[in-house]
């Protein structure tokens, strides 16, 4: 493979295109309201048509507005067909050539679409994640081609250093410096890790990035690779995202006939393999130190760090770990250069973030906005606001280990230090809007069993500091909590969150804690009187 | 204290060299399985997978020739199917009722949805009826949230449920 | 000065710590000097007083009359201290709890039908034998408690070092073994 | 080996390269309370008694598996470290059940031993009284789970001083669970060896030798780090 076979690939692909591109998503989401089969009908419409060399029908990634699926766009006329049924499809197909259709439209100029700007998500929706070359047509493996061939590892770290990208896993770890930190670590065998683990309820970014766009993941992680001196490279998925992984599948499979994946990429000296590892279902396994006693075959308990992944890792190597969406802003960094990405954002998170916007809210689906968005104009302009006349009462965003925004605080921008202050953190990028009906210690509960049933059991506080505070939180709900008992709870939030092992218990007390500072009155409405009598020594 | 002990007494069936003393295929497929891995110790998760996909779930039996194949002690292996929810060690249902406990499904009602099942079938997230027809369980977001609440029935996710399509399509098994 | 009302409480307990105060030997002979005895399973005295500086409460809560007399002791009394591991942890009359809802009538059962040698039937005269709870506590969940004074039952000198400070009106400060359960 | 020099609660002390705080701490006399550790087998930093607080850095870490740094200055006794101390212990307590008066270790009980010293005289915690089996089905060996404190010191002995991977643990969370083979009866394990290794690390009354009255459960800790030191470091020869 070489940079001409590269152009001739996007050559070939952009001579054989057909005047419209009909597009069909084909991500879980659309995929169980049946876009398969308005796929399946919609190319037995344009044979009936005869349209065959005129309109191409292309299974397609994420179009984003997840509540209105199965969704078609046509490309270039841009109509984009909401709630499409098989049955509509020959409509559709007669109103490409002037009819009028009997399928319901949404405008693509809208806000949910207009504000948006897309990096990561930039080929979703536009190319076929199980054709390789449809991402090569999209300049698909050009930056990785560049880096290989013009770049040394030391100056590909520096562009990643100057690009100011922040990990997307949610701590916000610079990623420059990570990757310098493994590429200055001692030892000849490297790993790097894509952490597909997506297990925040409510948070479906990467799922839909590793369905839509697969190989912009695999680009990015070659790059990184290169950068750090790695030869090998695992993508931890979780199980319950079959489609993803069957993508992955194939995406590997065809970078590796191309030669994209495997030895001498690019007729340099460069090799890199990358293997999927399936995850079993425990969130525990998102914590780097869990989720490499995972690959390892092992119950997946985390270790304490130091020593850092960084250091030791996978099979005690030196090791670097990104999520998903970081790795697939890689290539269009490399692409478009750090100084572009750079101007992206706000003074210290640059970019954009990809969120899953979910819950109480008209438009339900994904979206990528500039760093420093406000969340009114997320959730009031993109998403429309609460459905049903209701008014929205707090943005959740870092599922269990997040907290929960107050309306309130709607202008706050989000990049990971405000945020941080409102004492909630940007997460992976779930963000779960709830209205007036939603009673918020029963939402601090939810966190809390999720949390209790998630910890490996490894250390105490976690392991049983959850269930004790899990408890409270049910005697408070159940109106039979006095106000020493909510005094116990916060103590004990503080305690967990200082002394656990690791991120899950050291977060788990925060959809509490933050609840407990905007909605406290939501608490002490349903505690009772205190019965023990005289507290003259209060614990 | 009084000692209880209300330990299962397990039997202990040795695997043998080659394939299994059952003489069942499947063990033969898991063995290429587990040789693709080159009997690895770090490929125990994909092997426990593969297991599930061939038996349906992990009895003594099958994690016992896991662990002589691997060269685990069975301890190690138990541990690791046990740690996973994914894995299951007891037989499922015919049918299955999955249902998205996620933050999205939550505050737009899950819980409703399984308050509804649980009442129907009288039986509890995680159990299978009596008469083996259907397992409810849940699911710690299958990453639908857009289509919320969602139910994955016999594996096919389904978008927007509320108790009574969640009931109808119980009442459907029922009469299967 | 006026004397010390103490008082002594024998709750869900097999009496082993009255046992252990017993045996505090002469100490007691101080001790008759500076405070009175208002209210003790060792003296006739049916109904708890009021105004009692401090009591000693043995026993974890286990039935109806325990949970009524503590509320009692509670809003008579200045000072309480649970005294030995049932007041202070539940111990053994507490493991009944592990046997979930329903373990009080087990208990019943166990001990007046399958253990009984004669006459097996259980004690339900209404009024005269107490209700037991559904969970055995130890004392601190049922009222606020003042000191804590562990051991099953705890060693006389530790319960002669907690009253001598108490007697002194200083917070009592025990250490180290002193505070050791069982 | 080069020599770092710190400072542990004010005091100034030189320790080797690659010590770990809690090795340096008990050379210079100053006691951190721990339950997971056991000398012999590797640290895991899961019970959190050893937390201690770094100068420079916001988190607690856990000494045992910390190592020494040149200009390090660590406290191990602060009053927040005491508190969450004694509220870590207060949590397993409160965990499963510890009754102290009839357990077959009352008096050589480490977790017993680290309540008082810690000064934990009551539990603030409800008790969760779960109902854990007794499994006294080994002919030598017995293990109460409602005992155990899942501090996998008997996990750690089992595979790293005597390599038979008997023990391991189960499930996970409040579930977790010691297990012998494929959670089978003890008495019918294929793979123990009847070594004692694991009864010997056992911190509380979970794991005992049958047989002994109390004033005989005494562990030996000796015997373990004994055979470490003549297998690792072979101090002695045949």
């Amino acid at each position: 493979m070489t940079l001409n076979d590269l152009s001739q690939i996007k050559e070939t692909e952009l001579f054989a295109r057909k005047k419209i591109v009909l597009r069909c998503c084909m991500a879980a989401g659309c995929m169980s309201s049946n876009s398969q089969g308005v796929k399946e009908q919609l190319e037995k419409a344009v044979i009936d048509a005869g349209l065959q060399n005129e309109i191409e029908v292309r299974g397609v990634g994420c179009m984003k507005l997840c509540c209105e699926g199965p969704l078609v766009q046509a490309d270039p006329q841009e109509s984009l067909f909401i709630k499409v049924t098989p049955e509509s499809a020959p409509s559709i197909i007669a109103s490409l050539n002037g009819g009028k259709p009997d399928v319901n439209q949404s405008d693509p100029h809208a806000a949910f679409f207009a504000k948006q700007l897309s990096i990561v998500l930039a080929n979703s929706g536009v190319v076929d994640p199980e054709r390789i070359e449809s991402y090569i047509t999209a300049d698909g493996y050009r930056a990785l081609h560049e880096v290989l061939t013009e770049n040394t590892p030391k100056e590909t770290i520096e562009i990643m250093v100057n690009s100011g990208l922040r990990g997307r896993g949610g701590a916000g770890f610079p990623t420059g410096l990570k990757w310098g930190t493994v590429a200055k670590s001692p030892g000849t065998k490297k790993y790097v890790i894509c952490n597909a683990d997506e297990g925040d309820p409510g948070a479906f970014m990467d799922r839909s990035v590793l369905e839509s766009d697969p190989h912009s993941v695999l680009e990015g992680m070659a790059i990184a690779a290169y950068a750090v001196g790695a030869d090998q490279g695992f993508i931890y998925v979780r199980a319950e995202y079959p489609l993803a992984i069957s993508r992955l599948q194939i995406a590997i499979k065809q970078a590796k006939i191309m030669g994209l994946l495997g030895s001498g990429i690019f007729e340099t000296p460069f090799h890199f393999n990358v293997d999927l590892r399936i995850g079993a279902g425990a969130f525990v396994c998102g914590e780097e130190t869990a989720l490499m006693m995972s690959v390892e075959g092992k119950r997946g308990t985390p270790r304490p760090r130091p020593p850092f992944p960084a250091e030791s890792g996978l099979f005690d190597c030196p090791t670097l770990l990104n999520n998903v969406e970081t790795f697939a802003n890689v290539p269009a960094i490399y692409r478009n250069g750090a100084e572009w990405f750079a101007g992206i954002g706000t003074e210290r998170s640059k970019g954009t973030k990809v969120f899953a916007l979910a819950g109480k809210i008209k438009n339900t689906g994904l979206i990528e906005v500039p760093m420093g968005t406000p969340l009114r104009t997320i959730v009031e302009e993109m998403g429309g606001g609460a459905p049903d006349g209701g008014k929205i009462k707090a943005v959740q965003t870092g599922g269990p280990s997040g907290g929960c925004i107050p309306a309130q605080h709607l202008d706050t921008p989000v990049d990971y230090e405000s945020l941080g202050k409102l004492g909630s953190i940007m997460g992976s990028g779930g963000m779960i809007v709830m209205d007036d009906s939603t009673r918020m210690v029963d939402v601090a509960r939810f966190f809390m069993e999720f949390c209790m049933d998630e910890s490996c059991g490894k250390c105490i506080p976690c392991r049983t500091g959850t269930v004790q505070m899990h408890n409270l939180l049910d005697k408070i709900l159940k109106r039979k909590a006095t106000a020493r008992d909510l005094a116990k709870l916060e103590d004990l939030c503080d305690m967990v969150r200082n002394t656990s092992l690791c991120g899950l218990g050291q977060t788990a007390p925060n959809p509490t804690m933050s609840t407990l500072r905007f909605f406290r009155n939501e608490y002490e409405e349903l505690l009772q009187p205190d019965t023990l009598g005289t507290d003259r020594n209060a614990s | 204290m009084t000692a209880i002990s209300n330990i299962e007494e397990k039997p202990v069936v040795k695997p043998v060299a080659s394939g299994h003393a059952s003489g069942d295929k499947r063990f033969k497929i898991l063995e290429v399985h587990m040789k693709k891995h080159q009997f690895k110790h770090d490929a125990l998760i994909e092997v426990l997978h593969k297991a599930q996909e061939l038996f349906g779930y992990l009895e003594d039996d099958l994690l016992l020739f896991i662990s002589s194949k691997l060269k685990l002690p069975p301890s190690r292996v138990y541990g690791v199917a046990t740690f996973y929810h994914f894995f299951t060690l007891k037989p499922k249902g015919e049918h299955t009722c999955v249902v998205c406990m996620g933050t999205a499904c939550y505050v737009k009602g899950a819980d409703k949805l399984i308050e509804a099942v649980q009442d129907k079938l009288k039986i509890k997230a995680g159990e299978t009826t009596a008469d083996n027809k259907v397992s409810l369980l849940t699911a710690r977001c299958i990453g639908a949230c857009g289509i919320a609440p969602a139910v994955v029935y016999d594996g096919a996710v389904t978008p927007r449920q509320t108790p009574e399509s969640t009931l109808e399509q119980i009442n459907k098994w029922g009469q299967a | 000065m006026e004397r010390l009302k103490i008082a002594t409480v024998w709750l869900g307990g097999c009496a082993g710590c009255h046992m252990s105060f017993l045996d505090l030997d002469e100490f007691l002979i101080d001790l008759a000097g500076k405070v009175e005895l208002v209210y003790s399973p060792v003296i006739d005295v049916k109904e708890y007083p009021e105004g009692v500086d401090v009591c000693l409460i043995e026993g974890a809560v286990c039935n109806a009359d325990n949970l009524e007399i503590l509320h009692k002791i509670r809003a008579r009394t200045k000072v309480l201290v649970s005294f030995g591991d049932c007041a202070v942890t539940g111990n053994v009359p507490a493991m009944r709890n592990q046997f979930g809802l329903g373990n009080a009538d087990n208990v019943l059962q166990r001990a007046y039908i399958e253990n009984a040698q004669f006459n097996p039937v259980k004690p339900k005269a209404d009024g005269i034998v107490p209700t037991l709870l559904e969970r055995v506590q130890p004392v601190h969940e049922v009222v606020q408690v003042e000191y804590f004074l562990p051991g099953c039952p705890p060693p006389a000198d530790r319960i002669k070092a907690l009253l001598v400070q108490v007697l002194e009106g200083k917070t009592p400060k025990l250490e180290g073994p002193q505070l050791k359960f069982g | 080996m080069a020599a770092k020099t710190l400072t542990i609660d004010g005091k100034q002390i030189s320790a080797e390269e690659g010590e770990t705080i809690l090795q340096a701490a008990t050379e210079a006399g100053v006691k951190i309370p721990t339950l997971c550790h056991l000398e012999g087998v590797y640290d895991v930093g899961a019970c959190r008694l050893c937390l201690v607080e770094v100068k420079g850095t916001p988190k607690l870490l856990p000494a045992c598996t910390l190592k020494v740094a040149e200009g390090m200055e660590v406290s191990t006794d602060t009053e927040r470290l005491r508190k969450y101390r004694r509220m870590t212990l207060e949590l397993l307590f409160a965990e499963r059940n510890h009754v102290c008066a009839v357990c077959v270790a009352n008096g050589h009980c480490e977790l017993q031993a680290l309540a008082y010293e810690l000064g934990m005289d009551h539990v603030r915690y409800d008790y969760i009284f779960p109902r854990w089996e007794v499994d006294n089905t080994h002919r030598l060996f017995g293990m109460d789970h409602n005992r155990c404190v899942l501090c996998g010191r008997c996990v750690r002995s089992c595979w790293h001083i005597e390599g038979a991977g008997t023990k391991n643990v189960s499930g996970r969370g409040a579930r977790s669970k010691i297990i012998t083979d494929l959670n089978q009866p003890w008495g019918n394990s294929e793979s123990c060896t009847e070594c004692g290794k694991c009864a010997m690390s056992c911190p509380t009354g979970a794991l005992f030798r049958k047989g002994s009255t109390v004033a005989e459960s005494e562990r030996d800790r000796t015997k373990l780090e004994f055979i470490v030191n003549a297998r690792e470091k072979k101090q002695w020869n045949a």
